[in-house]
């Protein structure tokens, strides 16, 4: 029954409707403000759950597909609809808005009905840029969501917020205005703005590298892809919570699924040609950045480039494929790769959402984010120690979590392409263990590093709930990946086989 | 004989010397507004020669109607500078620079 | 040379230098009077392509209203003149290698060959040059005509609006307002409590 | 049989999370009754499944579990190969981790984290069983992390300890670095035969010897050694085998169970495991296998003399451990993969027996563990004596005891093979049984024997667990769920040996391990294999047998008889025992290059490449620059009239200049 | 001598608005200061009486009368259209303003109305003589206006620029036109069209030279670089309503002056003022939004702002096809909305005696009004052209006009720097949303002009979801 209603509308229009329903409540009333977030986000969350139940894994072609006339001047057209690729990551936003959510209900004292009113918003807009298949819509809602962050992280954030939300602004407005030119540009030589018309465009070679240079911007800054990731660690720093949660969970993921959304479909023999590049930055992600994270004082900073390194691994999941047709002369493992890709964006989602939730539980409690303040918490917080030590041992890819599929599944598909970009990949098993750990060691492990953790108090209800919620996701995944992998196969194997064929 | 282009020449003249006039003069506002008129006389020349040597009548009234605006814009312009020495006791063009950046 | 040319060179070479002392002479009142210069050797100037009803409202209009009006505000704000002309000099060289510049690529075009066309032979017409302007600015171009007459409405409302002004010093009496007075207005009842010893 | 095998990997699940999450709600005791009830049950249905493979000869049982996932083709599984290996294993592994857990009721009686601490070895245990019990690559994998995860939550148990947490991340890291080519190995595998399953792997492992992949340029390699080497850079971690060694030893910061379980009998051997069941693959790699030897040759005799020197009671039957590990591993690279297998097990029993028993000394000590502090036990602490006995006896392979079999079999195995290197791996292993008995007395006679030390030393803070259990009570005997466990090992520890014939000789691995023929050393030992006496009595003509001899004899001189030795010796080879003393400064070189090196690294490139380079002066400068920018061209507009037209002018110049001609 | 009457039927709203502005300053004549509301009722019924007029007397078709020299087709219908709208809410922004400083008088509403006028005849303008007149009544209503309110010195110093500027660009505008009058023998632009394409590539000196100060005439009304520096002073000089004027509608006409002169007029010399016009663009684009992000007063920011939105409407119109005109007209309307809202926005943050023209003043707002910040929110992503907001696809349909006719580096060029333009919008958010107030809660306004800057920042949101039907109506105007 389900199958016909307009489920994709549903998710991108409820939390939007939810969103002005909370501002209208007001910030007098914040309970009833969050009591609405609460409700729609839930109710989004359950709208959305039919996509996965009601998904055909069968085919490649877009499903639960709506299509109406928006913009007639410019043939756009509201047309949604999702694939194996982008499904998940709805699934993926709309989860993770209940739990952001819950995690903001008490912690979040001023203006909580505009905090509430921004994340469902943004919620909309997420789920919109997956399910767009409409360049301009995609576009507009790419960038549309930018605003409820740029208030997010400048309204409640940190003692920093301003500079960094400009930085996460322009940095990311800088990436997005080549793409929309380019998008514009392939208007211009196909006369719609549909993205699956210009996955058969035809297009020079010259066309394709600036188009392909163009996405790059766009999508490298939004992953973040070392060297426009500089703007991550700011952001994620001076957010609040749920901020960071959702940048991390959701917002980096867009752009990884911009590079097989746009990038690979539609600039193939630029993909080909340039995947040098892209391999290259994958991998300076996660040595160079894996070593910086090393370093870091500041516990979501050193998240926040963990989360640059695991998005490495994406990005590198993704632009294998043509290594690995070079080297092998077959394109087992391509499929492998941009698959080991989704599976790490869905589960870098989880994990450092979850770790976010962590940082910002203990944030709540001490008002430091400085790791020399912590020490031992583990004494006062068993059960926190506990969800922690997880989510970290996730984080570095541990099997049995969900950390471990997409890096497995990227680094066996490197070594089908080159045994150093293998090397270099599964140098992460190391680093990411390093830093990782030493964080654990230094905030959880130990006598009580001073008397403000001796008085902390373990996680209450509200927050068990939440990281319980996202420890399960964590372990499900990890313990069972099959049921998302074969959400993927159609169109992942339908991508590969459209990449392949040189639009020359 | 008196061809097009010596009237053109003049009006050109007469042009860049009320552009000169209008960048040259730092002190008195009241000239700029001169150099307005001048600059009007300017293209007016251009018209009446225009319409002269191709027997057209319609640059003549184009210039009627110049005229007449200008001397609009002359009683606006006064009203102004007017304004302007009342306000600033001044109407030196270098001390109008309140405003800059 | 033709008498014509003559003519022509003269009134331009008037025109011309009364209109470079316009823009460099010292004194405001100076420049007014070489500009009324200018605009009587124009006005010969048209008067010779046979526009003589411009030339005569050349004169009329501007010399004999719009320049007065210039004459008169000049000497009403009564500007220091001396303080008015410094520096001057400095900045001569740049300005008038620009103005110089400007004059030599206009000329340029405009002196170009096609330019140099003979004037037609005079029309032998009844119609005179005034009536005949009459008669387009009553017919064809009665809208721009109706403009202009818009454009001299809103001069005046705004020259108005700008310079009348009551000063805010100056006391007059309102007979009006004296009329209008109520009781309450000039007198107040205080009531006060009994003082207490 | 498909639920049986389900049930032995689960029941320990099952238990350890019913311990963990309820740990709270079901008490002391009941954590610890439904963890061994647990790990009980595997332990039986174990010795089911080896009766029923082992003697009833059934078939071998390989099957999927359920699918993990696919993707592109590839089918990752969670599957089950049971074979004698296989069955082998997981009786040492629930026999041991059996003990382990009820050795801990006593061990761990007065610790605030015993349900914690029972949830972890049952967790372990599970992880052990999913490793040994897998039939593909990922699902070992999952194992091989998984143990080293729990080692890593063991090692930092006392997560006061910052010895502890430190101890335990530098085992979680170094097994990384092992991971880290375990996985690489993985996908070289994965590259040529598409498959994670071991039997279609082992299928192609021919073609895969001659597949060849251009790792540095101009050098073409075996696909299958590159394959085999970074398996086994996976074992060299996972069984700290040299310079992977490191965690090994300060993993004893855990408590002594686990330090039987985990560092001794059963995780460190699940790279011999591994080897072992690649060893389809291994065979086809010469120069893997000279790797192999090599690696655990350098491992069995260096890391044998570092336990001379050890004082920790803890630590010398740690470096032991190594020592022994590459016994294994030389075994391994011998291509006598039974032999190996065979050590493994017989150690499991007595380096569990010994570490236990150290354990148990250290609860007589109040957690005192420097054996210069101890001494003269052996009145005290009869059973603890007499199984240390046997197990030190067994550890230098005395004839009659389970290692002396097992190592015998090792060394003739070195002796006869002819991969490249096997003479100086025959050479070290020689030398090494020597050091063996010289480490194992040393410690046994300072415990157990001479004077009764720990009266007078005074008591140093540092060392104790709990400083105010103090020195008012004499040492005595522990308690019966310390010493039955203590006895049970000692069987095996004596008897497992006399398995030597079928597992060695008898075809026990047949279809499990295989041998090319060309490298069969224990074939070629088998032909003179005529039974159990001729094999001892050809034990005690060998050097082997002497040299333990002569370490026990040293030991004693040098210990016992005349204590002045030692300090001369101390003084006169002072820089080799320094060298020792310190590890060859193995500790301080990767504290110094990878430890402090990538913190530096890291904090360069942070600060020069991202906040200087990328941040101050791209990111920041361009906002800068165009701040500054606008900051300077606002002064373009000056204010002033005359530069206004005077713009305009030059506008209309220059676009006359540049349109018009 | 017979001369037919001319259809004056086209000409009605012209009319009407005329003669309800000579009535208006008749009947403002007679009204206490207390009753000036009549006046202000009285402006706005004749705004929308002309908006009613102009929709009943439209038709499909052009018709041209008047000689030649008037012309009402659908794109002069539809920029009256707007035009009227925008200066009725000019008007309605401006009523408390100028209560409160005692300018509310009825030369205001007169010379407003007048401009309007102005503006009218511009749109409707079909020869030189009209279009020059159109513009100076309409100029010489701005001139008088910047300097409207009489005792401030500021005021009366940017009258003095813009007045003796915009004369010295009329003069331009002047000498241009008498060339292309010289050459072509007309004054009526369909003339001028027809000789040019008849003519074409004779002449092409003075024909360039003409169209070149035609050009700068037009660049300067616009406010494009280098004929941009009238801009922020008189934006800043002026009193705010009457910023608020400068700043909207005029632009309009603007526009509708361009289209008649540049695409009507001289549509055959694209080749030569598309070049020209790419110089003016590229240079307003960067000297705009480079030299706004210095500023500290909002509506000097504002006024950069305009001179680098006029770059981006510039583009569309040196694109030079159907889709960019109508992509410069949707520019030119959605940025005379929101240059209404954001002017209307510091009216209303105003109060007696306190100019709210510092960015600083904008501190707090969301703390002070959220509703209001909000608005102002949506108005400044949509200057900066962000998506949902109809900024966005001012800026998209620019874009693809521009990258249509190849010229793609153009809009890279463009796209970057409205990079730089997001930065100082975002930091009018900023401080709204961002920092503490430094000023106490807003006086109380009427309901008429919170409603106003309601429905003036929802529109941004509202045709950003629906941008289809200005879009239409921009394709409509501007023909097939």
């Amino acid at each position: 029954m389900f199958a016909d209603w307009p489920l994709l509308s549903l998710v991108i229009w409820t939390p939007i409707v939810g969103g002005l329903l909370a501002l209208a409540a007001g910030d007098r009333n914040p309970e009833g403000a969050r009591r609405i977030a609460l409700y729609t986000s839930i109710a989004t969350f359950l709208i959305s759950l039919p996509l996965f139940g009601h998904f055909d894994r069968g085919t490649s072609a877009m499903q639960f597909v709506e299509f109406a006339s928006w913009i007639p001047t410019f043939n756009v057209h509201y047309h949604l609809g999702v694939d194996g690729i982008s499904m998940p990551l709805i699934l993926l936003t709309t989860f993770t808005t209940v739990l952001v959510v819950i995690a903001g209900w008490e912690v979040i004292k001023t203006r909580v009905a505009q905090y509430m009113a921004a994340f469902l918003i943004m919620e909309g807009f997420m789920n919109g840029v997956f399910a767009a298949l409409d360049a301009l819509l995609f576009y507009v809602f790419f960038e549309g969501m930018l605003i409820p962050m740029f208030l997010v992280i400048g309204i409640w954030g940190g003692p920093k917020r301003i500079y960094a939300t400009l930085k996460f602004f322009l940095y990311t407005f800088l990436g997005s205005v080549f793409m929309l030119v380019a998008l514009i540009y392939m208007y211009a030589q196909s006369g719609s703005f549909a993205i699956l018309d210009f996955h058969v465009l035809r297009l020079g070679m010259t066309e394709q590298v600036l188009i392909f240079l163009a996405f790059l911007l766009a999508f490298a800054v939004k992953v973040p892809m070392w060297p426009v990731h500089t703007w991550l660690p700011d952001a994620h720093v001076e957010a609040p919570t749920g901020g960071s949660v959702i940048l991390a969970a959701i917002m980096l993921k867009i752009g990884g699924y911009g590079f097989l959304r746009f990038s690979l479909p539609i600039t193939p023999d630029a993909s080909l040609e340039l995947d040098w590049l892209i391999i290259l930055m994958s991998l300076v992600a996660v040595v160079y950045i894996g070593f910086v994270a090393l370093v870091q004082q500041d516990m979501k900073k050193l998240i926040a480039y963990s989360s640059i390194a695991h998005m490495g691994f994406v990005t590198l999941g993704f632009f294998i494929l043509f290594r690995i047709a070079d080297n092998t002369g077959s394109l087992q493992g391509a499929a492998l790769g941009i698959e080991g890709g989704m599976v790490q964006m869905i589960s870098h989602g989880f994990v450092s959402a979850a770790l976010f939730l962590c940082v910002g539980v203990l944030y709540d409690r001490m008002h430091s984010r400085q790791i020399g303040d912590y020490g031992g918490v583990v004494n006062t917080m068993p059960w926190f120690a506990a969800f922690f030590v997880l989510f970290a041992l996730a984080n570095t890819g541990l099997p049995g979590t969900s950390g471990f599929v997409g890096e497995f599944m990227v680094i066996l598909a490197s070594f089908k392409a080159n045994f150093w970009i293998a090397f270099l990949a599964a140098t992460t098993l190391i680093l990411a263990a390093a830093y990782t750990l030493w964080l654990v060691k230094r905030v959880v492990f130990g006598e009580i590093g001073n008397p403000q953790v001796a008085e902390l108090s373990d996680i209450n209800r509200r927050e068990f709930v939440v990281l319980g919620l996202l420890a399960f996701a964590v372990l499900l995944l990890g313990i069972w990946p099959a049921p998302l992998l074969d959400v993927m196969h159609a169109s992942v194997d339908n991508l590969v086989r459209h990449v392949t064929i040189s639009k020359l | 004989m008196i061809t097009l282009s010596h009237y053109l020449v003049l009006g050109a003249i007469l042009f860049s010397l009320s552009v000169a006039g209008v960048f040259l003069n730092r002190k008195n506002a009241i000239v700029l507004l001169m150099c307005v008129e001048l600059m009007l006389l300017a293209v007016n020349m251009n018209f009446i020669a225009f319409s002269h040597y191709s027997g057209d009548p319609a640059g003549q009234v184009f210039v009627f109607f110049i005229l007449t605006v200008a001397a609009a814009e002359a009683a606006i312009g006064l009203a102004i500078l007017v304004l302007l020495f009342r306000n600033r006791r001044t109407i030196n063009v270098q001390d109008l620079d309140e405003m800059k950046g | 040379m033709s008498f014509q040319l003559a003519m022509f060179y003269i009134f331009s070479a008037i025109l011309v230098g009364a209109a470079a002392a316009m823009i460099t002479v010292r004194n405001p009142v100076h420049a007014a009077l070489c500009l009324v210069l200018a605009f009587f050797t124009s006005a010969a100037l048209w008067i010779m392509m046979e526009a003589e009803f411009l030339g005569i409202v050349l004169v009329l209009v501007y010399v004999g209203a719009v320049m007065v009006l210039f004459l008169f505000v000049v000497m009403m704000l009564d500007v220091n003149i001396a303080r008015l002309r410094e520096g001057f000099i400095r900045f001569l060289p740049v300005g008038a290698l620009v103005a110089a510049a400007m004059a030599v690529v206009m000329i340029m075009v405009v002196g170009a060959r096609h330019f140099r066309i003979e004037p037609p032979a005079p029309a032998a017409t009844d119609v005179g040059n005034t009536e005949m302007l009459g008669r387009l600015i009553y017919t064809e171009y009665v809208y721009p005509f109706e403009l202009a007459a818009v454009i001299l409405l809103v001069a005046i409302v705004a020259a108005i609006t700008l310079t009348l002004r009551r000063r805010p010093g100056t006391r007059h009496i309102d007979p009006a307002e004296q009329v209008k007075v109520k009781r309450e207005d000039r007198i107040r009842i205080v009531k006060m409590e009994a003082e207490k010893k | 049989m498909h639920n049986v095998y389900l049930a032995i990997v689960l029941a320990p699940l099952i238990g350890a999370i019913a311990a963990g999450l309820f740990g709270r709600q079901i008490g002391r005791i009941g954590a610890h009754t439904v963890t061994i009830l647990g790990v009980a049950l595997s332990c039986l249905l174990s010795l089911v499944v080896f009766q029923h493979h082992v003697i009833g000869e059934a078939e071998v049982y390989n099957a999927m579990v359920y699918t993990w996932m696919v993707s592109d083709g590839i089918r990752f599984e969670i599957g089950f190969l049971i074979d004698n290996l296989t069955a082998l294993m997981m009786l040492v592994v629930t026999f041991v981790s059996l003990m382990v857990h009820v050795y801990t009721i006593g061990y761990m009686h007065d610790d605030p984290g015993y349900q914690r601490f029972f949830s972890y070895i049952s967790l372990f245990t599970f992880s052990m069983l999913m490793l040994v019990m897998s039939n593909n690559f990922m699902q070992l994998f999952f194992g091989w992390e998984a143990v080293g995860v729990v080692s890593y939550l063991l090692i930092g148990f006392w997560f006061k300890r910052p010895t502890a947490i430190y101890a335990n991340m530098k085992a979680f890291l170094v097994n990384r670095v092992g991971d880290f080519g375990f996985v690489l190995g993985i996908g070289a595998i994965l590259l040529h035969t598409g498959s994670l399953d071991y039997w279609e792997v082992f299928g192609q492992a021919e073609g895969m010897a001659r597949e060849t992949i251009g790792i540095l340029p101009g050098a073409e390699w075996s696909l299958l050694t590159v394959a085999c080497i970074l398996l086994f850079v996976g074992a060299m971690g996972k069984s700290a085998q040299v310079p992977l060694h490191v965690w090994l030893p300060d993993s004893m910061e855990g408590p002594t169970p686990i330090s039987a379980l985990i560092h001794a009998a059963t995780m460190v051997t699940a790279g011999i495991f591994m080897v072992a069941r690649m060893s389809p693959l291994f065979e086809y790699s010469e120069a893997a296998l000279s790797f192999v030897l090599i690696i655990g040759a350098l491992t069995a005799f260096f890391m044998g003399l570092v336990g001379i020197v050890q004082n920790d009671i803890k630590r010398v039957v740690a470096y032991s451990t190594l020592s022994q590990l590459g016994y294994m591993t030389v075994a391994l690279g011998a291509s006598a993969y039974a032999a190996g297998i065979f050590h493994l097990m017989t150690h499991a029993f007595f380096k569990a027996l010994l570490f236990l028993a150290a354990g148990s000394v250290i609860i007589a000590m109040h957690h005192e563990q420097d054996i210069r502090r101890m001494g003269g036990l052996r009145k005290y602490m009869p059973i603890t004596y007499g199984v240390s006995l046997v197990g030190s006896l067994a550890l230098i392979g005395f004839p009659g005891f389970s290692g002396f079999f097992s190592k015998d079999g090792i060394i003739e195995a070195v002796h006869a093979s002819q991969i490249p290197g096997a003479g100086f791996a025959y050479l070290l292993v020689l030398l090494g049984v020597f050091v063996t008995a010289f480490y194992s007395f040393r410690m046994f006679f300072l415990v157990f024997h001479g004077e009764e030390r720990f009266r007078h030393v005074q008591h140093d803070d540092a060392h104790g667990h709990d400083a105010h259990h103090g020195h008012g009570h004499e040492p005595h005997e522990s308690p019966w769920v310390v010493t039955l466990p203590l006895i049970l090992l000692a069987i095996p520890s004596v008897l497992a040996g006399y398995w030597v014939g079928p597992i060695l000789f008898g075809g026990f691995f047949d279809g499990v391990i295989f041998v090319l023929p060309e490298h069969d050393v224990l074939g070629k030992l088998g032909a003179d294999y005529h039974g159990i006496g001729g094999y001892i009595a050809h034990g005690l003509m060998a050097p082997p047998f002497w040299l333990a001899m002569a370490g026990l004899g040293a030991a004693w001189y040098i210990y016992m008889k005349n204590p002045a030795i030692a300090a001369r010796a101390h003084e006169r080879f002072g820089k080799l025992y320094e060298l020792l003393d310190h590890k060859y400064w193995f500790d301080e070189i990767y504290a110094a290059v990878f430890a402090r090196g990538s913190v530096k690294l890291g904090s360069t490139l942070w600060r020069f490449g991202d906040a200087l380079f990328i941040d101050d002066i791209l990111v920041n400068g361009t906002a800068k620059t165009v701040g500054r920018l606008a900051q300077w061209a606002r002064h373009s507009q000056t204010g002033y009239l005359y530069h206004y037209a005077f713009a305009m002018i030059i506008g209309l110049l220059v676009l006359i200049t540049a349109f018009v001609f | 001598m017979s001369f037919p009457i001319p259809d004056l039927v086209p000409a009605i709203p012209e009319m009407f608005v005329l003669a309800m502005a000579c009535t208006i300053l008749v009947v403002d004549l007679f009204l206490k200061d207390d009753r000036r509301d009549v006046t202000y009722g009285l402006t706005q019924f004749t705004l929308f009486g002309a908006l009613v007029l102009t929709w009943i007397v439209h038709v499909p078709e052009a018709r041209v009368t008047f000689s030649g020299s008037f012309i009402a087709d659908p794109l002069s219908d539809t920029l009256k259209s707007f035009i009227y709208v925008i200066a009725a809410g000019v008007f309605l922004y401006s009523r408390p303003y100028l209560k409160e400083r005692g300018l509310f008088k009825g030369e205001y509403y007169v010379l407003g109305l007048f401009a309007v006028l102005g503006m009218l005849v511009m749109v409707s303008a079909y020869s030189f003589v009209t279009l020059y007149l159109g513009l100076e009544l309409l100029s010489l209503c701005l001139y008088a206006l910047v300097a409207f309110d009489r005792d401030s010195g500021r005021a009366s110093e940017a009258a003095m620029k813009y007045f003796i500027l915009g004369a010295l660009a009329s003069g331009m505008l002047l000498y241009g036109m008498s060339f292309l009058y010289g050459l072509s023998g007309s004054l009526e632009i369909p003339v001028v069209a027809e000789y040019l394409i008849a003519n074409a590539g004779q002449f092409s000196v003075p024909l360039t030279f003409a169209l070149v100060f035609v050009v700068v005439g037009l660049a300067f009304k616009l406010g494009a670089v280098p004929f941009h520096m009238w801009v922020p002073d008189v934006y800043h000089g002026a009193p705010t309503p009457v910023t608020l004027l400068i700043g909207s509608a005029p632009k309009i006409a603007g526009f509708a002056i361009i289209m008649r002169l540049l695409a009507d007029g001289l549509g055959a010399m694209h080749a030569d003022w598309q070049g020209m016009l790419v110089l003016l663009a590229v240079l307003s684009l960067a000297v705009g939004n480079l030299i706004a992000i210095a500023q500290t007063n909002i509506k000097r920011m504002l006024a950069y702002s305009t001179i680098s939105h006029v770059g981006f409407l510039l583009l569309g119109i040196l694109a030079g096809t159907q889709e960019g005109y109508a992509a410069a007209l949707f520019y030119t309307v959605t940025y005379a909305i929101m240059a209404m809202g954001g002017f209307g926005m510091i009216i209303l943050l105003s109060r007696q005696g306190f100019e709210a023209e510092n960015l600083d003043d904008f501190k707090g707002l969301n703390e002070r009004n959220p509703w209001l910040a909000f608005m102002m929110l949506l108005l400044m992503f949509s200057m900066a052209g962000v998506p949902p907001t109809v900024g966005f696809y001012a800026k998209l349909m620019v874009l693809q006009a521009v990258v249509q006719i190849g010229m793609t580096w153009l809009a890279v060029y463009a796209v970057i720097f409205s990079i730089v333009g997001a930065f100082y919008y975002l930091r009018v958010v900023k401080l709204m949303y961002f920092d503490k107030p430094a000023d106490e809660p807003l006086p109380v306004r009427g309901l008429d002009v919170t409603v106003v800057m309601s429905v003036n920042g929802l529109l941004m949101v509202v045709l950003g979801i629906f941008p289809g039907i200005l879009m239409s109506i921009a394709a409509l105007a501007v023909g097939p």
